[in-house]
């Protein structure tokens, strides 16, 4: 299960990866949104996996008696991705103020901030 | 499926038994007040009087209360909460030591002050759309990742002020600004997945999250585990956070959109959050891993201060100028790194000290210069010296404090470097720092020789009179606020010298630490 | 008793409900064009996954679960048609064309226009 | 989408939506659910409330300005980790009482409101970014 | 196990199988298009089938845990094509020519933008 | 309107006084306050209720009804080898006109397969519907006509 979950991820990461180098922003964003998800199964099989019971204690026992799942990489994952979840939010409408207020979403035109051929400082005193 | 070897887990015995006293909520009180301010911000929006007072209030009160926990973290060891009683490592810990106190004082105090700048820059639009409250998240993030105790808590403090810089960069929603947060967006993105990884394969290796807790297990892993890949990847992420060599142009990108104050806290804390997870993973985490990548390192800190200030030198945006300068002084806190000798770390944390106050006092210079003169480019502006003349004396001690001329903060920590790296035999990053130094004051000179000395601009730009500040002095006071530490630093920097060596020792050894979170005799 | 009705009845839904779900993607893969393969998809399958979860219902034995499962099914009645026709209303204003083995179109032109 | 078959169930559609929002959240404590998703199924309830009948509309029904409702659910959250500052544990340490109200007992924990400050935060936060958004889109 | 037990089992599995196929089936839609709509309902079918894996896997193990989870993705799963069919709307069709999205670096020209938000 | 509320407060009653507050419990009150109304149908005037009950359930098995026959239409068509298609869109005159009854019939049509609702005209007076088997509209217009609309126009007036 972690070898084909490892193979998932090395999967994972190669499409984030192409997608991020594109020029196009929406493409990054969704390259984003696949290197989050590839993160958290990196996480999920860290957390190694077993077939086991949650790791809830029953009612009106003081502890659980059996194996249970670990809880932590649950807990990390779904931190994880609220927080993705957010910054991804942020990100669209982030991209699409973009799109519309510099009239494209090619990043090689992006350089309101950093103009082309700025003139260098006065050298003279 | 009763899988042999079943384990029952005792949630009683995983609980923290004793009581909490009053005292110890000080660690979590820098993280908390700014929290409760943002959200008490939001929720009164509409009622834009009040956020500067409040904002002001909640931020003093956060300084405050790191400052106290400074003096107690320096008389009585290491402070530690666990939070809601979970024993690491399912409870997160907040442990604040000498290093983490000390920079979250820092933080909180410039914070409070631009707080009080951003009342000539914020307008009644900026408070509504949020500043304050973001401001004040922002803070928290920070302050959160500075005493944090937990490597995945560190994360999500990081979020936390990425996002909430997020606000504050695009704050006007002026094409420039969505472009430069367009970019720093995804950069920083990128950086805090790549934490994220790392933190994932850290997670498989060791087992826990808790920084004391990997400390103490790493020795035993050092043969097996992957904790050289691990230690790297924390290199690259956090190095990209910091802007360092080649991750870095992303900051001069965006860091001259936004307004100046948002410009001020960016340039004098983020970058230093990053250089803060840099000693923290690199110094008491993986100490051995470090030995081996301090090579690396080292060339990583030359890259960036050489270039950094190469950068500022072609620019004519004062704002931008700046955060050349920027990068080149996370290169000067690198070198200390890449020793990992006391004296070296010791240099690195008082320089980033001294950073955080200097830069964001720079930032706000620069709005005060664009105030006097009308416009950020050095083509534009002059003979602000007569004009301004106090703006001005400000302005050359600002230039002597970043280049690291006496009597300013900029001297010891540069002078604590360049010791340890002749004592280590690293002529060529001595010789790297000076010569960055040398550059910063011609790069930084050059801002004050044309703007100021010069008499006359040759092609002068129509002022904009139009928003005219509420007072002129409120700024300068602000000002006379950053440098005033500065130049204490300066000229009296035996108890500076003394918290930074005691931070550095805390950092290098992390027994007492381990002691605070794990008690002997006590625990899991 | 109850029991194996239960059985039996759950059973014979759940096949008939993948069955439904079967032949809709298949209609889906094999009908010409969008139009068509909208009556496949947003009905049939509709139609399969309710089923399941009525057989769900008749299964189980917690009354909770059960009335849950029916509110499922009664929410896919209730937005299932709602979102079929919303794309198919806008796919015909965007101007995606029909199939050219239509024998029919009284759809008046001026509805094509993306505003309507 | 001005088209008569949505406008008239959008509404319906989104009070029901609403409610098993709440369900979801009062639920998170033993089973699957929780402030987020709550929160996440509530925004999308307004979102779909938006697309049907316009963004003021949602704005009026709401009251609060959505970011308004976000600060609120943050304050709860921080403020029901101080809870435990009375009994001397620390920081976000879960307290529970049960409160007798005209003779049910209820069960009443500092955890269900952080969980409640989670669902505004999430509700505020995403319903604010998708009006705005919406806003744009139509001018 | 009697019967009906047996007849259920038996169920289950070709419920199982038979969800199966029709994934994969609609998967070859959503991958093929040609258009946007389709994969559009593409996608609103893989939903309606995952629910379907939910009630299967509900009767098969007794884990009734996920049933708000079908309710849930019913529910994202229509406000998903209530915002394509916006989408679809907004877009129009000139865009995409012969299945194929053109990548898009037209410039807008008749949204301009406004100074401030 | 009052008699639902009527029924609702006789099965609170019901609930009440059995002690138990279960929804079982619930719709068996609700059943038995439903008899007892029946039995004071001339004084109380709720001959309309039952009526209306009786129309509503008899549109609901009418809709069961064409949603398996035209399932089971649509899954013939679909697995024969040699698809038979004449779809088309045609509009359909309504004679509803309330924005509810309007919605109820177009996602009535809409559930059933082989037809689809595309849109309602501006002034509300056409149904364009797609179909599958678009070769006889005029005779698809009628069913409909007479099957839900009818039975809509029954129930809700």
């Amino acid at each position: 299960m972690e070898t084909a979950l490892a193979g998932l991820v090395g999967l994972f990461y190669a499409v984030a990866i192409y997608l991020m180098l594109s020029k196009h922003i929406i493409r990054v964003l969704l390259g984003i949104v696949i290197f989050g998800n590839a993160v958290n199964m990196t996480i999920f099989t860290a957390g190694r996996i077993v077939r086991e019971v949650p790791p809830i204690i029953p009612a009106g026992a003081e502890r659980i008696e059996s194996v249970v799942a670990n809880p932590l990489p649950q807990a990390l994952i779904l931190t994880a991705i609220v927080i993705s979840f957010s910054f991804f939010a942020f990100l669209l409408v982030l991209a699409y103020r973009a799109y519309q207020e510099l009239g494209t979403d090619d990043t090689d035109e992006m350089r309101v901030a950093e103009p082309e051929g700025e003139s260098l400082p006065p050298l003279g005193y | 499926m009763a899988a042999p070897g079943a384990t029952s887990i005792d949630t009683a015995a995983a609980h923290i038994a004793g009581a909490t006293a009053l005292a110890d909520w000080l660690v979590i009180a820098p993280v908390a007040l700014p929290i409760l301010g943002g959200a008490l911000l939001l929720m009164v929006r509409h009622r834009t009087r009040v956020h500067a007072v409040l904002a002001f209030l909640f931020l003093f009160a956060s300084f405050l209360s790191s400052a106290f926990l400074l003096a107690r973290v320096v008389s009585e060891g290491p402070l530690v909460m666990t939070m809601g009683r979970w024993l690491p490592p399912f409870g997160i810990t907040f442990n604040a030591d000498v290093l983490g106190a000390t920079f979250a004082t820092a933080a909180t105090f410039v914070a409070t002050v631009a707080a009080v700048f951003a009342l000539r820059d914020i307008n009644v639009t900026g408070r509504r759309y949020g500043f304050y409250s973001f401001l004040l998240l922002m803070v928290a993030g920070v302050d959160g990742a500075f005493l944090t105790g937990d490597i995945f808590n560190l994360y999500v403090w990081f979020e936390v002020f990425v996002i909430s810089s997020f606000g504050l960069l695009v704050l006007g929603s002026e094409r420039r600004q969505i472009d430069g947060a367009t970019k720093y967006a995804v950069l920083n993105l990128v950086a805090t997945t790549v934490f994220l990884i790392t933190t994932g394969m850290l997670y498989g290796t060791f087992g826990t999250l808790n920084m004391a807790d990997i400390a103490r297990k790493a020795e035993g892993l050092r043969e097996t585990g992957p904790l050289m890949t691990i230690a790297t990847l924390y290199l690259l992420a956090f190095g990209m956070k910091a802007a360092a060599f080649p991750l870095n142009y992303w900051l001069p990108a965006s860091y001259h959109t936004p307004r100046i104050v948002t410009s001020a806290l960016f340039g004098g804390l983020l970058t230093k959050v990053g250089i803060y997870a840099l000693l923290r993973t690199m110094m008491t985490l993986f100490p051995v891993e470090r030995e081996v990548l301090s090579g690396l390192i080292g060339w990583i800190a030359v890259a960036t201060m050489l270039l950094g200030i190469l950068g500022a030198l072609a620019q004519s945006d004062v704002r931008r100028i700046i955060g050349f300068v920027v990068i080149s002084g996370i290169g000067v806190m690198l070198s200390g790194l890449a020793l990992g000798t006391p004296l070296g770390v010791t240099g690195t944390i008082l320089y980033a000290v001294h950073s955080i106050l200097v830069m964001t006092a720079l930032y706000l210079l620069a709005g005060l210069m664009h105030e006097a003169g009308g416009s950020y480019s050095l083509h534009e502006t002059a003979g602000l010296y007569r004009s301004h003349p106090l703006l001005a004396a400000m302005a050359l001690l600002l230039v002597l404090a970043a280049a690291g001329l006496p009597p300013l903060s900029g001297l010891w920590p540069k002078v604590m470097l360049v010791k340890a790296s002749i004592e280590s035999g690293a002529w060529w990053l001595a010789s790297a720092i000076l010569v960055s130094s040398i550059l910063t004051v011609i790069a930084l000179g050059r801002v004050f020789a044309l703007s100021f000395w010069r008499m006359d601009a040759g092609e002068t730009v129509e002022r904009t009179d139009a928003e005219r500040a509420i007072s002129p002095g409120a700024g300068y006071g602000v000002l006379a606020a950053l440098i005033v530490p500065a130049i204490a630093i300066g000229v009296y920097p035996e108890p500076f010298l003394r918290l930074a060596a005691a931070a550095a020792a805390g950092l290098a050894d992390p027994a007492s630490y381990l002691d605070a979170v794990f008690p002997p005799g006590g625990g899991s | 008793m109850i029991d194996i009705i239960q059985n039996y009845l759950a059973g014979i839904l759940i096949i008939v409900g993948s069955g439904f779900a079967l032949v809709a993607s298949i209609g889906l893969l094999r009908l010409p064009e969008f139009y068509t393969r909208m009556h496949a998809a947003s009905k049939a399958g509709t139609l399969g996954s309710g089923v399941m979860l009525i057989a769900l219902a008749v299964y189980t034995d917690e009354t909770t679960i059960a009335t849950r499962a029916l509110a499922g099914f009664v929410f896919f009645l209730l937005t299932a048609p709602i979102s079929a026709h919303l794309l198919a209303k806008a796919a015909y204003a965007a101007g995606y064309p029909l199939w050219e083995g239509s024998v029919h179109d009284e759809m008046p032109q001026q509805s094509r226009d993306p505003d309507a | 989408m001005r088209t008569v078959i949505f406008r008239t169930t959008a509404p319906y559609l989104t009070s029901l939506m609403v409610l098993f929002s709440v369900f979801v959240l009062l639920r998170g404590h033993n089973e699957p659910g929780g402030g987020f998703i709550g929160g996440l199924i509530a925004a999308s309830a307004f979102a779909i409330y938006g697309i049907a009948c316009g963004v003021a509309p949602v704005r009026r029904a709401l009251y609060f300005h959505p970011m308004g409702l976000a600060g609120f659910g943050l304050f709860l959250s921080a403020m029901s980790g101080f809870v435990s500052l009375a009994k001397g544990v620390p920081f976000l340490t879960g307290i529970w009482t049960s409160v007798n109200l005209f003779g049910v007992s209820l069960d009443l924990s500092t955890i269900l409101f952080f969980d409640i400050g989670v669902y505004f935060v999430v509700v505020g936060s995403i319903t604010s970014i998708a009006l705005a958004l919406e806003e744009r889109e139509r001018d | 196990m009697n019967a009906s037990e047996a007849f259920l089992t038996g169920a289950v599995y070709l419920a199982l199988a038979l969800l199966s196929l029709s994934f994969l089936v609609t998967v070859l839609r959503v991958v093929r298009g040609p258009t946007l709509p389709d994969r559009i309902v593409g996608l609103d079918m893989l939903v309606a089938v995952a629910i379907g894996f939910i009630a299967v896997i509900g009767i098969k193990t007794g884990v009734t845990l996920y049933v708000d989870v079908a309710i849930a993705l019913g529910l994202v799963g229509f406000l998903a094509t209530v915002a394509f069919a916006r989408f679809v709307m907004n877009r129009g069709r000139d865009r995409e020519v012969d299945g194929e999205l053109q990548s898009g670096s037209e410039p807008l020209e008749h949204r301009r933008p406004e100074a401030s938000s | 309107m009052t008699i639902y509320l009527i029924n609702i407060l006789l099965a609170l009653a019901w609930v009440a006084v059995t002690g138990s507050a279960t929804i079982s419990n619930f719709l068996f009150g609700f059943v038995l306050g439903a008899g007892a109304l029946y039995l004071i149908r001339e004084q109380a005037g709720s001959l309309g209720y039952f009526r209306r009950t009786r129309r509503v359930v008899s549109l609901f098995a009418l809709f069961l009804y064409e949603l398996v026959l035209s399932s089971w239409r649509v899954a013939v068509l679909v697995v024969q080898p040699r698809m038979d298609l004449k779809p088309g869109i045609f509009a359909y005159p309504l004679k509803v006109d309330r924005e509810f009854e309007i919605t109820l019939l177009a996602n009535l049509i809409t559930l059933t397969p082989g037809t689809l609702s595309v849109d309602v005209s501006e002034d509300r007076r056409f149904l364009y519907v797609h179909a599958l088997d678009c070769s006889d509209p005029d005779q698809t217009r009628l069913d409909i006509a007479n099957g839900f609309e009818r039975k809509i126009m029954e129930a809700f007036r």
